[in-house]
């Protein structure tokens, strides 16, 4: 655990460890709220804030922590810091808590959080769980991204509200909808396999 | 200390840190929570009835709610009716307001839908669906207008249909004139009444 | 009325897991076999008609009366942990059947979105009790529906010489976009 | 054709004596005359629509076969051609040309490929391409125009369907004439407007026991009890049996798409009641959804069910007990 480096730590939440294309966790939210750019951004950003103070507080603590009630402390902690973000949305930004809806308290159940606070906190230093939390949350994010960029392209001709495609475009309104989120989703993976195939040949 | 011991305070300690850490988010953020509501509600009275400086909730139950507006004066200048319908997917959420007499509705605007983008979701649009709902006379329930015509052609009781989104428009229409006989019924057995200026 | 009306619509319409996405790590999870498929389907319904009632008796009598909105969250959370634990516990001593049949299926529900999904949609919608118990039950249904069929069609696929990058998870969300078109069908039946 | 010997092919070799490109072969001469009359109903644009589809099917299907290191002689089987030749007759003549394509591409990759082509598919690969083309262009899928034989002066045209659902028809006495149904003087889907037409290519696909005519009948059967119940409870609101059964996408439907023998069940009692299954959720749709035609839907649906009615309706072997739990 220890042989890897800083910033091996934080790269390998980007590719190798990505959260939801390698570890397919935290599919729920990927797939509810990246109808938007703006959604999938304020969406990773949130995850990010649950995420990193809930690595820092669990490697800070996870001395004090008797085995037998871990999980129940860790739901608490994140529980903690999903109210916060949650209530920071509602109370500054109405629109977006109003578009991303149940998805942000939803944020406690996100397998990643927790997942990371079992796999890898628990067991590590402050700063290394930082940088881990940072890696894949950026891993998180990017996937966000990639998601709500296709879908919004596509289905409505914007990014991030922009017109993007010109009037000749027919937005294809299913990538905004249920079914798009998964075919785009499952077509992406199969991409990301192919990739992966050929990175792992080139080596 | 025993194993037992320790699990409780950690538990203890932990629960009562969050506890106090949320109850000061909660406290500092309630306010702001509280007034973005009201304010989206308060903003879609004002659009509904114009010449609005202040209103006044008179009968509330789920999903529908009627508040008394009135001028810089004081006078009443009519009701805001929120109420909500199912359309094609989910609940459809509207505020419409309508003059003292309830008479004429001034305009209707729509707060919440998720309708299917592109089609259902219209009923947003002005120009698709909203515009033909302003200053409709609603002495009778409205009537949709299949296939939509030029707007100088519909007459004071009909609105336009949204082509392609029969359902969608249908929940909006079916839900206001239900809103207005209930209103009507309200008043009629005296539950909803306006202190002074009555408007008749 | 209204009551089948948020039934109907939890199982076809608002389908908890083509719909809002909620449930989908055990519905591509414990997907690939059909006995699995439909014990995990009956442990959450299950969970969710107790979490329903729970919750509701939570929110309506301790959360909202003493303004403690902000603490939803934490107290669903650890209310639908103990249940959990409590269920796995009961079952365990009253039939040892249901428990073989559930029991590793019950810790997995814990981190299930779908249980949290519903007490806060609950709450989000404003059901009374009756309504939150009918839509407990329905998006317990609902969700069951959909597992079984896509481990039905998952069996079947195993015979097929599906790509090999869309192989698991890929093909699956392929499956589970094709079951919402077709779910689209249902759309408008309720008024 | 040259029968061709000793070519290793995917199923449904198991379930069908015949060879797979002299079944597919049969199904597209038999919905040549419906092709023949929406040519003559929608003129250019049809042509448009079929030319579209089919070479957007052709070339995704080589694409797939091309990149997954197949034979490509498998293009000539006929399936592909089959998938884009219906795709064509269940869109509506105004759809614009890359509509038309997107929808092909999606029908061949998303339909049929993703699953490992030919013989492995869950859903009919046509109405996955429709159904995708339905939610993408909602707008554009719901925009008809009356056949070229058909003199109206409105400027917005609707099916007969949506004329039933959408304005009240049967109130208002404005019911499409079983008549116009029948020889497809009506507004529609491409192929699907002539129920003379498709019947035609039907009768000679059941002749050469090309496919099962119990789905059809099953269709046709709980559709008409189903839509029958209303309509003699309430004549002056419902339309009856025979309106619903030669109008909109039933005969097509029920005969040319439930029927593909990779989508539908392989025992008879599954067979049954899947068939029994579609008719009554068209009826369910037609008379109680959102939209006013439900058989692309219900088929869809139904296809979901497939695997799990060949595993529960599984006849037992002889002399194999049942398990006791």
């Amino acid at each position: 655990m220890a042989s890897k480096t800083l910033s091996q730590e934080f790269i390998k939440g980007l590719w190798d460890e990505n959260p939801i294309f390698r570890q397919l966790l935290g599919m729920c939210p990927t797939l509810a709220v990246t109808n938007a750019v703006i959604n999938g951004i304020a969406m990773g950003l949130a995850t990010t804030f649950v995420l990193v103070f809930s690595s820092i507080v669990v490697a800070s603590i996870k001395k004090l922590i008797p085995n037998q009630v871990r999980i129940a402390s860790y739901i608490v902690v994140i529980a903690t810091f999903v109210t916060m973000a949650d209530r920071f949305l509602a109370a500054f930004f109405p629109p977006i808590s109003k578009s991303l809806g149940p998805y942000v308290p939803l944020i406690v159940v996100n397998c990643i959080i927790l997942g990371r606070q079992e796999a890898f906190s628990s067991k590590n230093s402050v700063g290394r769980s930082f940088i881990d939390a940072l890696g894949m949350s950026l891993g998180f994010i990017i996937a966000l991204l990639i998601l709500s960029s296709i879908r919004e392209i596509l289905g409505a001709g914007t990014w991030l509200g922009h017109q993007v495609l010109g009037p000749w475009f027919k937005p294809w309104i299913i990538m905004i909808l249920p079914p798009g989120a998964f075919l785009t989703l499952g077509v992406l993976l199969g991409l990301i396999m192919v990739i992966d195939r050929k990175l792992q040949r080139s080596v | 200390m025993s194993l037992s011991s320790r699990m409780i305070i950690v538990l203890t300690s932990v629960g009562v840190l969050s506890g106090a850490l949320l109850s000061t988010v909660g406290l500092l953020t309630r306010a702001r929570i509280e007034a973005n509501r009201l304010k989206e509600i308060e903003e879609a009275i004002v659009s509904v009835v114009p010449g609005t400086e202040t209103n006044q909730k008179l009968y509330e139950e789920k999903d529908f709610t009627v508040y008394a507006t009135r001028d810089a004066e004081g006078q009443v200048t009519g009701y805001a009716i929120y109420t909500a319908g199912t359309g094609f997917q989910d609940k459809i959420v509207i505020m419409f307001g309508t003059d003292a007499a309830i008479q004429k509705i001034f305009r209707l605007t729509i707060l919440d839908q998720k309708e299917t983008p592109g089609l259902g979701a219209k009923i947003t649009d002005e120009e698709a669906f909203l515009k033909y709902w302003e200053n409709k006379d609603c002495s009778q329930p409205l009537a949709l207008r299949k296939p939509p015509v030029a707007l100088e052609e519909l007459s004071s009781s009909e609105v336009n249909v949204i082509t392609g989104a029969t359902i969608s428009s249908e929940a909006v229409l079916n839900t206001v004139n239900d809103s207005l006989a209930k209103l009507r019924s309200l008043i009629q057995d005296g539950t909803i009444q306006i202190e002074g200026n009555n408007g008749q | 009325m209204e009551l089948l009306a948020i039934f109907i619509s939890a199982i076809l319409i608002n389908n908890f897991v083509l719909h809002y996405f909620l449930g989908i790590c055990p519905f591509l999870g414990v997907s690939k076999k059909l006995d699995s498929a439909i014990s995990m389907g009956l442990a959450v319904t299950f969970v969710m008609t107790i979490t329903a009632v729970v919750s509701w008796i939570i929110n309506h009598w301790i959360l909202l009366p003493y303004k403690l909105e902000y603490l939803q969250i934490v107290s669903f959370i650890l209310v639908i942990a103990s249940l959990v634990q409590l269920v796995e516990m009961f079952i365990r001593k009253t039939s040892p059947p249901l428990y073989q049949a559930l029991g590793i299926f019950l810790p997995l529900i814990t981190t299930n979105c779908a249980i949290m999904g519903l007490a806060l949609l609950a709450a989000l919608k404003n059901y009374n009790f009756m309504e939150t118990v009918v839509f407990g039950v329905g998006s317990g249904l609902g969700f069951t529906l959909a597992i079984v069929l896509m481990a039905g069609i998952r069996e079947q696929l195993d015979l097929a010489d599906v790509p090999e990058p869309l192989k698991g998870a890929g093909i699956a969300l392929i499956v589970a976009g094709i079951m919402a078109l077709g779910f689209f069908g249902f759309s408008g039946m309720i008024k | 054709m040259a029968e061709r010997t000793f070519i290793i092919k995917t199923s449904p070799h198991l379930r069908h004596p015949d060879s797979v490109p002299k079944i597919m072969y049969a199904v597209i001469i038999s919905l040549l005359p419906a092709v023949i009359a929406s040519l003559y109903f929608f003129r250019f644009r049809a042509v448009i629509i079929y030319v579209a589809c089919l070479v957007g099917a052709l070339v995704t299907e080589a694409l797939f076969l091309v990149v997954r290191k197949k034979p490509l002689a498998t293009l000539l089987d006929g399936s592909a051609a089959i998938t884009g030749l219906l795709l064509a007759m269940t869109l509506p003549p105004t759809l614009r040309v890359d509509q038309a394509v997107i929808g092909a591409v999606m029908a061949i990759a998303l339909g049929k490929q993703v699953f490992g082509g030919l013989g492995y598919n869950i859903f009919n690969p046509a109405l996955v391409g429709r159904a995708f083309l339905q939610t993408a262009f909602p707008v554009a899928m719901t925009t008809w125009i009356p056949p070229v034989t058909k003199v109206v002066n409105t400027v917005t045209y609707a099916t007969p369907l949506g004329n039933l659902k959408f304005q009240n028809a049967v109130v208002q006495h404005t019911l499409t004439p079983i008549k116009d149904l029948f020889w497809g003087n009506v507004g529609g889907c491409l192929g699907e407007t002539s129920a003379l037409a498709l019947l035609i290519g039907a009768v000679y696909l059941l002749f050469r026991k090309a496919i099962d005519w119990k789905i059809p009948a099953g269709i046709i059967l709980s559709l008409s009890l189903f839509t029958g119940v209303f309509w003699l409870a309430q004549p002056d609101k419902y339309a009856s049996p025979l309106f619903h059964i030669f109008s909109g996408g039933l005969i097509i439907g029920a005969f040319f798409m439930a029927t593909d023998m990779v989508t539908s069940p392989i025992t008879p009692r599954g067979t049954i009641i899947y068939a029994l299954g579609i008719g009554l959720l068209i009826g369910l749709i037609r008379l109680f959804g959102g939209y006013p035609e439900g058989v692309m839907y219900s088929i869809l649906l139904m296809n979901t069910f497939v695997p799990l009615l060949n595993r529960y309706t599984r006849p037992r072997i002889l002399g194999e007990r049942r398990k006791k739990e």
